[in-house]
């Protein structure tokens, strides 16, 4: 094994995170500074990997292995492919902003708060690189842990019970999941042969019965449809990220969401891809329900932090599209459109957070009126990023979304033409807001001042990254390419003969109920022929 | 001789007995001399098995619950005592500090 | 048992010994309270009854017919029941005990059935114990059924007392089955047969002084005797457990002290005095009742003379020597007979 | 005769223990089962347990129930009842319940045959017998039982010292 | 009597000698010099595991069949000790601040602890009856230890009626499995009933055992004395009896059931069902009611019966046999290990808040994580592993006994799927006190009572402990499993 580059970038957080543990908590400086230091590395890294990745070869590269709990065949597994790479990148980005965000909001607890993004940032990391379904499953959990404490301790006074709501909703939808794992253990075979590893078992599913696949795919979907999460398992959502503090739901919003979309990326899709061929139109309904009720629900919001909130719902919704959609092209732009997704969605809560923020916490349209004079610098950098999210050409949204459903289209049409119909929505909602608080007559005596250098700073970053991919998305695209091509080839195996496959399918399911006793690889620990 | 069935229904009516005493009383004194109750008719049971078997061990298992029957009263009526003791000048009916 | 008599003829002469024994007891009873009224009256230079009879011979009868024309009384709000039970229950317990009690060598037969003992079980020392150890209900009852404080106290007392020294006595008993290696009393007294060195009685008292010190300690505890009276004392609780019963009732608590006082008397004599071992024992077996009751009377004095001779004890002290005296020492006592019946064949000595 | 002392003794025996768990005051339980407890020695005595028999009465109604009955007029001396305490106890659930355990047990113990009662081996009861079993076999219980009672004595002495008394 | 029986009971007789040195010493001992007896307990305890750790022979039938020494007993000894050594260790500062540091509490903890132990060891239900009861009684008399509290003598009162009873009925139990097989030896109960048919008296026998070790281990619906009796107790006895009761009653159940009745048979199906319906029950109740509890004994009363249902489900899927029932029995042990830190843990930050036998309500957390960050984080910390939580023992626990219920058809699949959705119930619970420690301004400033260096050793031991059992799990994994080797065929 060579430089074990990835356990390094997953640990490296939580090694800070340790550090500051063992600082006294009045050196706020020194811990801003480690902090800091941890998750710029972590970019640093993750940058490397992004050149170091070889795209045209594709595959899982990097890969460390090593047993973790042998006794229960657990492995130490993790590796990296295209997709990986650029939610790695996602990641490592936002994070050191996430911290440097919040320098002035955040004064109290500083200790606590830094030790907590960090190890969210580890969790989120392990999520996206692990293959092992046990690790995947433990990264998966720790994610709740920080996210609660920071929802709850620096979000608003009724944060708490958002909190606690966020971690009930999504941990219920992962129990299901943990006992598919270990399902998915025992009908891998024999004694002795078994095991969690996601290669070997990407190797076995696809040959499994419906009998089997369906009730584990359904498990792994609830999972991962509460993470993202994709209508109607979106109830923690308003709550959460309205009463986190602004760095919380940017945590929320722009990576914890994609894990739920990597889950279906990497294991739901790939393990059952019959389940899934099963169920895709009916997740695809959802994804456009999640599209339309989004943007609707945005559309009629007054406080500018759920406008947001709904619209990443919808936003969402249309990633989830291209993903289900399981074409290549469909599946580039969604994993692309993650990013921009991560990019765009963390920038409007920042800005919304800068604005709000001067209002002493106001945050409703009626508040709020003719900022383009007091607050120019904010006024050019909104527009931007509201262009982004509503998918101009030439911004990074564009390219995403053009590429969701262009795929999109040629596997389902109807789908496509709903899905962008309902992009429209958003540049109306959008741009209603922006007249609104930009350029009416204002609402407010009080001042507003315009953004300080420093959060110009932060957000000129996220411009730079929203026309760069706008304009010249080849250096990503590229390395995904490989890898999405063959998480498709996994995922569908039976799109050529498409539904006639299915239907057998299901035909022999039916057969074998009437016929009496179930073939043997209907029953759990027979071996799937 | 009598069949060891009879000894074994007999063991089942005063353990039957002891049981209801022990759930039924209020009366902690009662409730713990029906618990010695279901004891004594546990021992008819190991002597009845006993002969039934043609085997000691039964006999023996008397002797060990005879002790755990010494040490547990001493203990039981200790607890008693005590709790009598602190709440002598209260009213003694309500031991009910205790939700439950 | 022999097989060659009858069952019946086994029955109506056991009911006959019984009847013998019970009517022994009862005359014992009786002349146990002259005996001990005369002997006290000498110890404290006083006549004691002697005007009744010859030396006051008839006393007890009189006593006898004073007590049956007695009112026959019941407290108010006593425990019927109990108070009833309480003195019959004594009574009967002190009675019963006598059964496993052997007077003379069973080689003395009649019809083939052992003439000096009722029965002979083969846990009979264990059956006193048992039969005795009820005898303690009787006290606590009587006195809680009468309703009356002193009565409660006197028999929380007694019993408490009854409890710490029936450890120490049977513990003390224990010592000399060690030795024995058998529950049969007759087995027990026939191994004391004999002399040491030609002239020291092969009896378990010189074999194990202390348990016999310890039980006699504990046997004076038990029957509540003097020095160790306090469930009756007058001065503090007016006779305890026994206030408020009068007239036969209480004769029978007396009695049942009595016959307790032969009874430990008795045991006394069996196991450590060599029972109805003696001089011309083996010629004369009959004589062996003699000495039995020869030793049992010097018992019986000694126990009258301690009460005229020592002042009653506290009762913390009571309770102290009980637990922190006479049962450590008793423990000691069988744990040094334990050792030396284990070693004694190793070191050579014969069974 | 077997059969009638038997029958007699299991009779008495139930009679008394009814007697024992619905007597109002806690003395008449006591004595109640104090009936119960000599009628089980009787019974012992027929199973050829006679060690046990003995024993039973020596230990269990010589020391044990004295020592109820003790600690009963001890707390009736001061007050007109025992303790009480509070347990969920429904009166007719709670006789259903023992009426169903009965009739389970009696079902259960009809319904697996015993079979033909196996020869009693030689000396059966007797206190060598039980003894010799006891020293040999189950050493390691019995010094674990005396364990168990030193902690009855420590808990005695723990619960009921006043403090008062506490050596200091 | 040989020398390998000595040496098969060795950590039991230094347990035992331990005790009543103790006892004498503490008579010796002026009361300022008390500390020393905490002391000496505790080097006792590690040389008792020093010896545990030395046995290498395995003797299942020491003591004439009355004692097993295998590996699983050493584990057990291993659990039990270290429970007895964490609570002296977080007690000992408590007892002072309460006027109860006397020489009998340590004795009784220790002889419990023997208690404990031999139920764990046991080759003979009378070992586990006697080891159920010196397990017991000692508790009985520590509830109450606290006498001037009548909360305390009535926790003692309702504890010791209820146990008594327990008692009786598993006694019943023993005499009904005697009269239908001749005998109590487990190993001979197992080698006959391997080849007779179950016998409905064997049925009844082994219901009657399993609503006494019920009792024991808090199972629904033998629960309610647990509530009570938790809440009374003073609370360093409280920690130790929700741990070592557990060890106890779930050592006897692993050998009565998981290791003596025969698996894989009709019997089998039987008792794997029924314990299978108290271990949903107990999981349900357990953390239902858990999630109304505002005073933290209780609550973790609570916890503590939702544990043993999730112990209760290694039970019953242990009756499915083969590979199941090895699974099932190595999770049980790993659960325990992880049960004793997270459990005691938790309890040792109660003890440091408790100053005169108060109980503390959730309202009292309010607010100490600013002003106490690292009893609070440990607090946390435990609370999570409690919940299930990754990366902490708890996790691993919970994910281990799921596995063995997994591998055991349907009735392991519902009883998980009961599991899993009763986790997330109790999640809700835990954070709670996440959410009052560090989201809740604090209502009233309660201090913390300084504790001494003992008491931190014993929540870093703790706290480490969930820590390592939930990242690197595989060593504890490998010891339970190697248990396991020497025990099933």
């Amino acid at each position: 094994m060579s430089f074990p580059i990835l356990s390094l970038i997953v640990f490296l957080p939580a090694a800070g995170a340790l550090l500051i543990g063992l600082l006294d908590r009045g050196q706020e400086r020194l811990i801003r500074t480690v902090a800091l230091g941890a998750s710029l590395s972590v970019f640093a890294l993750a940058v490397v990997l992004f050149f170091a990745y070889d795209g045209a070869r594709g595959g899982m590269q990097f890969v460390e292995q090593a047993p973790w709990v042998p006794q229960l065949g657990i492995g130490y597994h993790l590796g990296l492919d295209g997709i990986s790479l650029l939610l790695l990148l996602l990641t490592g980005f936002i994070v050191p902003l996430a911290l440097l965000a919040p320098w002035e909001a955040i004064t109290e607890r500083v200790k606590t708060f830094s030790i907590m993004v960090l190890l969210l940032e580890t969790a989120v990391i392990g999520v996206f690189l692990s293959l092992d379904l046990v690790l995947f499953y433990v990264f998966w959990e720790s994610m709740l842990i920080p996210m609660y404490f920071i929802i709850g301790i620096w979000g608003t006074p009724k944060a708490g019970p958002a909190a606690l709501k966020f971690l009930l909703y999504t941990m219920a939808g992962s129990v299901f999941m943990l006992i598919a794992i270990i399902a998915l253990y025992f009908l891998s075979g024999p004694l002795g042969g078994r095991s969690f590893d996601l290669i070997t078992l990407q190797s076995l599913t696809p040959g499994w019965s419906l009998a089997l696949q369906v009730p584990l795919f359904l498990a792994f979907t609830i999972a991962f449809a509460v993470k993202v999460p994709l209508w109607p398992f979106h109830s923690w959502l308003p709550a959460a990220y309205t009463e986190a503090p602004t760095t919380g739901t940017v945590l929320l919003a722009a990576l914890l969401s994609k894990a739920g979309i990597y889950g279906f990326i990497r294991f739901a899709y790939p393990l059952f891809p019959q389940a899934a061929a099963l169920f895709t139109p009916w997740l695809m309904g959802l994804a456009l329900i999640g599209v339309i009720y989004g943007a609707l629900v945005a559309a009629a919001q007054r406080d500018l932090k759920r406008l947001v909130a709904y619209s990443s719902i919808s936003h969402l919704g249309l990633v989830l599209l291209g993903v289900f959609a399981l074409s290549p092209i469909s599946l580039s732009g969604s994993t692309l459109q993650m990013v921009n997704h991560g990019i765009i969605v963390a920038a409007l809560f920042w800005a919304v957070a800068a604005i709000s923020g001067r209002a002493g916490g106001a945050r409703t349209l009626d508040d709020f009126g003719g900022l383009m004079r007091p607050m120019p610098r904010l006024a050019a950098l909104f527009t931007v990023f509201m262009l982004a999210a509503i998918a101009l050409p030439g911004t990074n949204g564009f390219v995403g979304e053009f590429m969701i459903l262009l795929g999109t289209f040629t596997q389902h049409r109807v789908y496509a033409i709903i899905g962008a119909a309902t992009v429209i929505l958003t540049a109306i909602y959008m741009l209603w807001m922006t007249q609104r608080v930009f350029h009416e007559e204002p609402r407010s005596q009080k001042h507003f001042a315009d953004l300080r250098p420093r959060e110009v700073a932060l957000l000129i970053p996220l411009v730079l990254v929203i026309f760069w991919i706008g304009i010249y998305p080849k250096p990503f695209l590229g390395r995904l390419n490989s890898s999405v091509q063959q998480i498709v080839r996994q995922s569908s195996v039976q799109v050529q003969t498409g539904y006639d496959l299915l239907r057998s399918q299901v035909y022999r399911l039916t057969r074998s109920q009437v016929n009496g006793p179930a073939p043997a690889n209907l029953r759990p620990g027979g071996r799937p022929r | 001789m009598i069949p060891s069935i009879d000894y074994l229904l007999l063991s089942a009516a005063l353990f039957s007995i002891g049981a209801a005493g022990a759930l039924l009383r209020r009366n902690a004194l009662i409730v713990f001399i029906s618990i010695e109750l279901m004891l004594n008719a546990v021992n008819l049971s190991f002597v009845a098995f006993a002969r039934q078997l043609g085997d000691m061990t039964g006999q023996v298992y008397v002797f060990f619950v005879l002790v755990v029957a010494a040490a547990e009263v001493v203990v039981g009526l200790a607890i008693i005592v005590s709790i009598y003791r602190t709440r002598a000048s209260v009213d003694v009916d309500d031991a009910d500090n205790l939700r439950g | 048992m022999p097989s060659n008599i009858s069952l019946l003829a086994l029955v109506l002469i056991t009911i006959v010994k019984g009847a013998v024994l019970i009517g022994a007891l009862l005359m014992a009873f009786a002349y146990g309270t002259w005996l001990e009224r005369r002997l006290v009256g000498r110890f404290q230079l006083r006549l004691g009854p002697n005007r009744v009879g010859p030396l006051g011979l008839m006393q007890p009868m009189a006593d006898g017919v004073k007590v049956i024309f007695k009112e026959d009384f019941v407290p108010a709000q006593a425990d019927r029941l109990a108070y009833w039970l309480a003195p019959a229950l004594v009574v009967a317990v002190a009675l019963t005990a006598f059964a496993v009690i052997p007077f003379g060598p069973p080689s003395v037969k009649l019809f083939g059935v052992p003439l000096f003992y009722i029965s002979n079980v083969n846990v009979g020392i264990l059956l006193i114990l048992a039969v005795t150890s009820i005898g303690a209900y009787g006290v606590i009852l009587g006195g809680w059924a009468s309703n009356s404080k002193y009565s409660l106290l006197g028999g929380l007392r007694s019993t408490a007392q009854l409890i710490s020294y029936e450890l120490g006595v049977g513990l003390a008993i224990l010592g000399v089955i060690l030795l024995a290696g058998t529950l049969e009393l007759p087995q027990i007294v026939e191994q004391q047969a004999g002399t040491w060195f030609g002239f020291l009685p092969r009896w378990n008292i010189f074999l194990q002084p202390l348990g016999f010190l310890l039980y006699s300690i504990g046997a004076l505890a038990e029957t509540n005797r003097a020095p160790f009276d306090l469930p009756e004392a007058e001065q503090e609780l007016t006779t305890g457990y026994q206030t408020e019963y009068g007239g036969m009732k209480s004769a029978m608590f007396y009695m049942a002290e009595y016959i307790d006082i032969v009874l430990v008397s008795s045991i006394a004599t069996l196991l450590f005095l060599g029972g109805w071992q003696g001089p011309f024992i083996q010629q004369l077996p009959g004589l062996g009742v003699l000495w039995f009751l020869v030793k049992v009377l010097a018992f019986v004095f000694i126990f009258i003379w301690l009460r005229a001779t020592l002042p009653r004890i506290r009762y913390d002290q009571l309770m102290d020597l009980g637990w922190k005296v006479v049962l450590p020492l008793a423990l000691l006592n069988l744990l040094l007979t334990a050792l030396i019946v284990l070693i004694w064949p190793w070191l050579g000595g014969g069974g | 005769m077997e059969q009638v002392l038997f029958w007699l003794m299991a009779v008495v025996a139930v009679v008394s223990a009814l007697t024992t768990i619905s007597s109002r005051r806690p003395v008449h339980s006591a004595l109640a089962f104090l009936v119960t407890l000599l009628s089980l020695a009787v019974l012992f005595l027929l199973l050829s347990a006679q060690f046990v028999a003995v024993i039973q009465i020596i230990i269990y109604a010589g020391a044990i129930l004295v020592l109820f009955l003790f600690v009963i007029m001890l707390l009736n001396a001061q007050s007109g009842e025992g303790p009480q305490i509070k347990l969920p106890s429904q009166r007719p659930l709670a006789i259903a319940l023992a009426l169903l355990l009965f009739g389970g047990l009696s079902y259960l113990l009809l319904s697996s045959p015993l079979g033909a009662a196996r020869p009693l081996p030689a000396g059966m009861g007797t206190v060598q017998a039980v003894g010799g079993i006891l020293f040999n076999h189950f050493l390691l219980p019995f010094e674990v039982a005396s364990v168990l009672l030193l902690v009855g004595v420590i808990g005695a002495v723990v619960l009921t010292v006043k403090e008062d008394e506490q050596p200091k | 009597m040989t020398t390998s029986d000595l040496i098969a009971l060795s950590p039991e007789l230094i347990v035992t000698v331990l005790a009543l040195l103790v006892l004498v010493l503490d008579l010796f001992l002026p009361p300022e010099r008390k500390a020393w007896l905490s002391r000496i307990s505790l080097l006792g305890l590690l040389a008792a595991l020093v010896a545990n750790a030395l046995i290498h022979e395995p003797n299942p039938q020491a003591w004439q069949g009355m004692l097993a020494s295998d590996a699983i007993s050493g584990y057990f000894n291993f659990v039990m000790l270290l429970i007895a050594a964490l609570s002296l260790m977080l007690s000992s500062d408590y007892l002072q601040r309460q006027g109860l540091e006397r020489g009998e509490y340590y004795a009784l903890l220790l002889t419990s602890t023997l208690g404990a132990m031999l139920m764990g060891s046991s080759a003979d239900l009378l070992m586990v009856f006697l080891g159920l009861e010196t397990l017991s009684i000692p508790l009985y008399i520590l509830s109450g230890f606290a006498r001037g509290q009548s909360r305390s003598q009535e926790a003692s009162l309702k504890y010791f009626l209820l146990g008594a009873f327990s008692s009786a009925v598993f006694l019943y139990g023993i005499a009904l499995v005697y009269g239908a097989t001749g005998t109590t030896n487990l190993a001979a109960l197992s080698q006959q009933l391997g080849t007779m048919s179950a016998s409905p008296l064997l049925l009844a026998g082994a219901g009657l055992l399993l609503v006494g070790l019920g009792f024991k281990a808090a199972a629904v619906p033998f629960h309610t004395w647990a509530p009570d009796v938790y809440e009374g107790a003073p609370t360093s006895v409280t920690a130790f009896m929700a741990v070592m009761a557990k060890a106890g009653a779930f050592g006897a159940l692993l050998r009565v059931f998981m290791l003596a009745l025969p698996q894989q048979s009709q019997l089998a199906s039987d008792w794997g069902l029924l314990v299978g319906v108290l271990a949903a029950l107990t999981m349900i109740l357990g953390n239902f009611v858990a999630l109304v509890q505002l005073d933290l004994k209780r609550m973790m009363a609570y916890s503590s019966i939702a544990h043993a249902g999730y112990l209760l489900v290694a039970v019953a899927v242990s009756a499915a046999g083969g590979e199941t029932a090895g699974l099932a029995t190595s999770s049980l042990l790993f659960y325990l290990l992880a049960y004793t830190f997270m459990t005691l843990g938790a309890f040792g930050v109660l003890l440091l808040l408790e100053r005169q036998g108060e109980n503390l309500a959730l309202n009292d957390l309010a607010g100490l994580a600013l002003r106490h960050p690292l009893a609070s984080a440990a607090m946390a910390l435990f609370m999570i592993s409690m919940a299930g939580l990754p990366p902490t023992a708890g996790f691993f626990a919970k994910f281990y006994v799921f596995s063995a219920a997994l591998s055991a058809g349907n009735l392991g699949l519902v009883l998980a799927l009961i599991g899993v959705l009763t986790s997330v119930v109790s999640v809700y619970y835990y954070l709670r006190v996440v959410y009052y420690l560090y989201m809740r301004p604090a209502a009233v400033e309660r201090p913390i009572y300084a504790s001494s260096s003992w008491a931190t050793a014993a929540l870093v031991i703790a706290a480490l402990g969930v820590l390592v059992l939930g990242i690197l799990p595989a060593p504890v994994f490998a010891w339970t499993q190697q248990a396991l080797a020497l025990v099933l065929p």
